[in-house]
């Protein structure tokens, strides 16, 4: 026994309240502390999917009272799954920002709580047994992603961070008006004890609590009219922070909104509406982004767009669609960092971030802009990199529903997505560049960060194998709504002093 | 009895009429103060509602720290809603 | 505590249709005001508006507050089949929590919210939002 | 135009809410078999605390009072990073109105009394209405009060970071402790004591005097950041 899910919460909080406390000591510690912690929890999160793989879903039971009473944290194959991603995309961000505000120490201390919380944050919503303290670990992640939105002091970020922060309360408040409904109906807020007594609820509470479950998650996944505030937030905030959006924060809010309508709540006809919803904001999206002129921008509409085929995949509702939404998920969060960590060093120097600023980089930057093209190349789904695999189940999943709609729909945005990344990387690559334009070499652990991610690519390109068996134990535990019941309800007998 | 279900009749219109009213209220800081009331009222009428520990933290949280929150910001913009182009003057008081 | 037991018959949703109307005002608030501020004021009423809600739920006719204080409990001893009487005749305690953590929650959003406002007021010196060109959704 | 609309959609949505509560019958709990009372007889039973509002905010779900005092701590550090506007450049206190010996003379008496009534507060958080939130918050209230009547009234950074790590590194560390003798996070790992006196309910006074302390830390902080951003 290494330790158990509650550490991945507690330490961190530990940890956090800790660095205020250390940077009068010595202030080196910390940068080096969060990346610890992040270390520790890794080696935590892969140990704990072995024990997982073995004997099946931990369900820790805190303050010892069993669930419903007490609060839960639950480690499925999926659960586990999505907590070992987020803390590795953490600690390559960690590896990436390690010497981020060098010279300002105070504000690297804000910088480094904000982001630790930010991934604990995530990885609580992630990881919770219960709707209501679920709503507080997305606060918590909220709260650190308004102010790590606002972190660069130019004119922009502010206004950003401050649309970001109204949509993100109003959300919040839909998401606590479902948390009222549901309580008042049920007596519980248990998600298995829930999804156990839905059936009780009266079927006007059923649809209205499943409504603000969307409108209130639906802001962290980015599905279609609540995703306003991502272009502007993803452009602002800094290159690190962008990436953690896009490899963090977004996979928890599509968690818990798959969550909700997986397990809590069984209306039917939701997973049509999940492929309607989800097709919108994919093709609004991949519309967005060929026409923007600005690299981060377009980077953020294309990371709208592949949330919307997430979705999709998830709403084909069949084992195949699920894990197929899990794999392009994983793969989106590998690519989409590296786009975000590598592509924030090619407009290093420029205020306005415009694609054109990056014509001709190649010679300057070689190894930044291999992987900027690895990664594009790998997010369109060209054959032997990790996007193609993921694009395929996809499609193969779609076809074996019978979807031909879904299918044309996909392999056209397919295209537009190769039209716009590849005009990237032909700038990049065949454009002289521009005079004013002054390349900034990236620094050591950055390439070390970027170099793992780039690894990853290769690797789940030529070796799908090795990551395809704990997808399809996750889907099969998304699935299986009875299982999740029950190894939450019976875990544990109350322990009383 | 009845004094009661008055009162509290009257708390709930002018917790509505104080939510209109700050609002609608063109000065900031009156608006402000409105919010402060309804906070107050809210705090009143969990009492009712025998939630005390509510209460005792609706009025310390809602009635003061939100409120002195709310009229530091506006020391630091401006009062009025809506007003010309301009920084910051001090209003005097 | 103090206040005498009363039935709340005749009122019986006047705290609902209050809740709701006080979350549309909020609404209404932040979806239409110009003014970074009113925003602010809006979600903060709406926030009032759903504690408000949330208490009203978990409310029991004629219950007492959640609390065994010796006033209360007298003289009875305090063994298990009490303790049950007594409970029956309490208010739900759960909401009670979770608007404890709902307030601080929307306090911390609020500081954070004006703050920002802050911000951006050094920047435009306005709060108009049509004059803050990102803004405008 | 843009009013008219937004009117007419907050209109259906209210309907549609209050049509859906009306269905609640008011003061009458719908549901047979909730958590409530198991909360309600448990806590006074076996755990010894009279106040269940706080068994429930500190134990049966005192992973969610963890989180809060997190969003707490991060809307500091937050204001305090958006607010922050470089190294050399340091804010100037806002007056909000220069007052009268009266109000100083009136503020410093009051001030240990405030003080004194928030401890007090927190400190019996099990037994009466009120807790570490509250006194947390009657603390900063009269901060605030300093703050407010006396011009160059300074609060140290250094000691405010202090309390505010201390109490917060308590809480989690208590909350580990509970993994002694086989235990769970956060559980209770001391003996409870009779209902309503002051040393009872285990660990729970201890958490929420924690609470106590980081609260009125982060209050105090948060309102002197406020304070210091004058342009």
């Amino acid at each position: 026994m290494v330790g158990t899910p509650v550490l991945f919460i507690a330490i961190p909080l530990l940890a956090a309240f800790l660095i205020p406390l250390l940077g009068f000591v010595w202030k080196e510690s910390v940068r080096i502390l969060p990346g610890l912690v992040l270390l520790y929890l890794l080696y935590l999160a892969v140990n704990l999917m072995g024990q997982v793989a073995h004997s099946g879903t931990i369900v820790e039971v805190i303050a010892g009272w069993a669930p419903p009473w007490g609060i839960n944290l639950v480690f499925s194959p999926l659960t586990g799954l999505l907590t070992t991603l987020m803390i590795l995309m953490g600690f390559i961000i960690w590896i990436y920002s390690y010497r981020f505000k060098n010279i300002d120490f105070r504000e690297a201390v804000k910088y480094f709580i904000l982001l630790l919380m930010m991934i604990t944050g995530s990885v609580g919503i992630v990881l919770t047994g219960d709707i209501f303290n679920q709503f507080v670990f997305i606060e918590i992640t909220s709260i650190s992603a308004y102010a790590l939105t606002a972190f660069y002091k130019g004119r922009d970020s502010a206004e950003a961070s401050f649309k970001y922060l109204i949509i993100g309360s109003l959300s919040s408040m839909f998401l606590l008006l479902a948390i009222v409904l549901i309580y008042s109906q049920l007596g519980t807020l248990n998600m298995a004890d829930i999804a156990d007594k839905a059936h009780l609820m009266k079927p006007g509470f059923k649809i209205l609590a499943l409504i603000f479950f969307i409108t209130g998650l639906g802001i962290e996944a980015e599905i279609f009219p609540l995703n306003g505030w991502t272009p502007d937030a993803y452009a602002q905030a800094p290159g690190p922070v962008g990436a953690a959006f896009s490899g963090i924060v977004v996979k928890a809010g599509v968690y818990a909104m798959i969550r909700v309508i997986f397990t809590l709540f069984d209306v039917s006809g939701t997973h049509q509406f999940l492929i309607i919803i989800g097709m919108i904001t994919l093709i609004i999206a991949e519309m967005a982004a060929v026409k923007q002129d600005r690299l981060k921008r377009m980077l953020a509409y294309s990371s709208i767009g592949q949330m919307g085929l997430v979705i999709v995949a998830f709403g084909i509702g069949t084992e195949e669609g699920v894990f197929a939404a899990l794999f392009l998920m994983l793969n989106h969060a590998i690519i989409k960092s590296l786009l975000f960590l590598s592509g924030s060093y090619l407009v290093y120097n420029s205020t306005e971030k415009y694609i054109h600023e990056t014509d001709g980089l190649a010679k300057h930057l070689p190894i930044t802009s291999f992987l900027f093209a690895l990664g594009a190349i790998a997010i369109v789904g060209m054959p032997p990199f990790a996007g193609f695999w993921s694009k395929w189940s996809i499609l193969s999943a779609a076809a074996h529903s019978n979807m031909i709609l879904v299918i044309v729909l996909i392999l056209s945005v397919s295209i537009i997505e190769l039209v716009y990344y590849f005009r990237v990387v032909n700038r990049i690559y065949f454009f002289p560049k521009q005079k004013e334009v002054e390349p900034k070499r990236p620094t050591i652990n950055a390439l070390i960060a970027m170099s793992i991610l780039g690894i990853l690519i290769l690797v789940i390109g030529f070796y799908p194998d090795s990551v395809t068996g704990y997808l399809h134990s996750a889907s099969q535990s998304l699935l299986e709504k009875g299982k999740y019941i029950q190894d939450v309800l019976s875990t544990g007998q109350l322990f009383i002093q | 009895m009845i004094i009661y279900i008055i009162l509290l009749l009257f708390l709930l219109l002018l917790m509505i009429g104080t939510a209109i009213y700050s609002i609608v209220q063109r000065d900031l800081l009156y608006a402000v103060i409105g919010t402060g009331v309804i906070s107050l009222i809210l705090s009143i009428l969990f009492l009712f509602l025998q939630a005390p520990d509510v209460a005792l933290t609706e009025a310390a949280i809602g009635v003061a720290l939100t409120t002195i929150v709310f009229i530091i910001t506006i020391r630091n913009t401006v009062r009025f809603e809506e007003e010309p182009k301009r920084p910051s003057k001090p209003a005097s008081k | 505590m103090e206040f005498k037991l009363f039935d709340l018959s005749i009122v019986e949703y006047a705290f609902f249709i209050t809740a709701v109307l006080i979350i549309l005002i909020g609404l209404y608030g932040a979806l239409v005001k110009k003014t970074l501020i009113k925003i602010v004021i809006g979600l903060s009423v709406l926030d009032a508006g759903i504690n408000l809600l949330l208490i009203s739920v978990g409310y029991v006719k004629s219950g007492t507050a959640p609390i065994f204080s010796p006033a209360l409990i007298k003289d009875m001893p305090l063994t298990l089949e009490n303790i049950k009487k007594l409970s029956e005749g309490m208010v739900d305690p759960v909401p009670q929590a979770l608007v404890l953590t709902a307030i601080v929650i929307g306090f911390g959003v609020t500081a954070v919210a004006l703050s920002l406002v802050i911000r951006l007021y050094r920047h435009h010196h306005t709060l108009n939002i049509d004059e803050i060109k990102n803004l405008k959704w | 135009m843009k009013k008219i609309l937004v009117l007419s959609l907050l209109a259906v949505f209210g309907v549609y809410l209050l049509e859906v509560l009306f269905k609640i019958d008011f003061g009458h709990q719908f549901f047979l078999h909730g958590v409530k009372d198991f909360y309600l007889t448990t806590s006074p039973d076996k755990m010894g605390v009279a106040n269940v509002v706080t068994a429930i905010v500190v134990n049966f779900r005192g992973f969610d009072t963890l989180g809060e005092v997190t969003v707490l701590f991060l809307a500091t550090t937050a204001m305090s990073s958006i607010l922050y506007k470089g190294r050399h450049q340091l804010g100037e206190r806002a007056v909000l109105f220069s007052s009268s010996r009266i109000v100083m003379t009136g503020s410093k008496l009051l001030f240990p009394a405030i003080i004194l009534l928030g401890a007090y507060v927190f400190i019996h958080g099990h037994l009466t209405p009120g807790g570490g939130f509250q006194g947390g918050v009657i603390i900063a209230t009269g901060f605030l009060l300093m703050l407010l009547s006396y011009e160059d009234y300074k609060v140290s950074h250094v000691a405010l970071s202090l309390v505010e790590s201390l109490a917060g590194i308590t809480f989690a560390s208590v909350g580990l402790l509970g993994f002694l003798n086989g235990g769970t996070f956060l559980q209770n790992f001391l003996p409870t004591g009779g209902l309503n006196n002051l040393i009872s309910g285990g660990v729970i006074p201890i958490i929420y005097i924690a609470v106590g302390f980081k609260v009125g830390a982060e209050l105090t902080g948060l309102i002197y950041t406020a304070l210091n951003e004058k342009d």
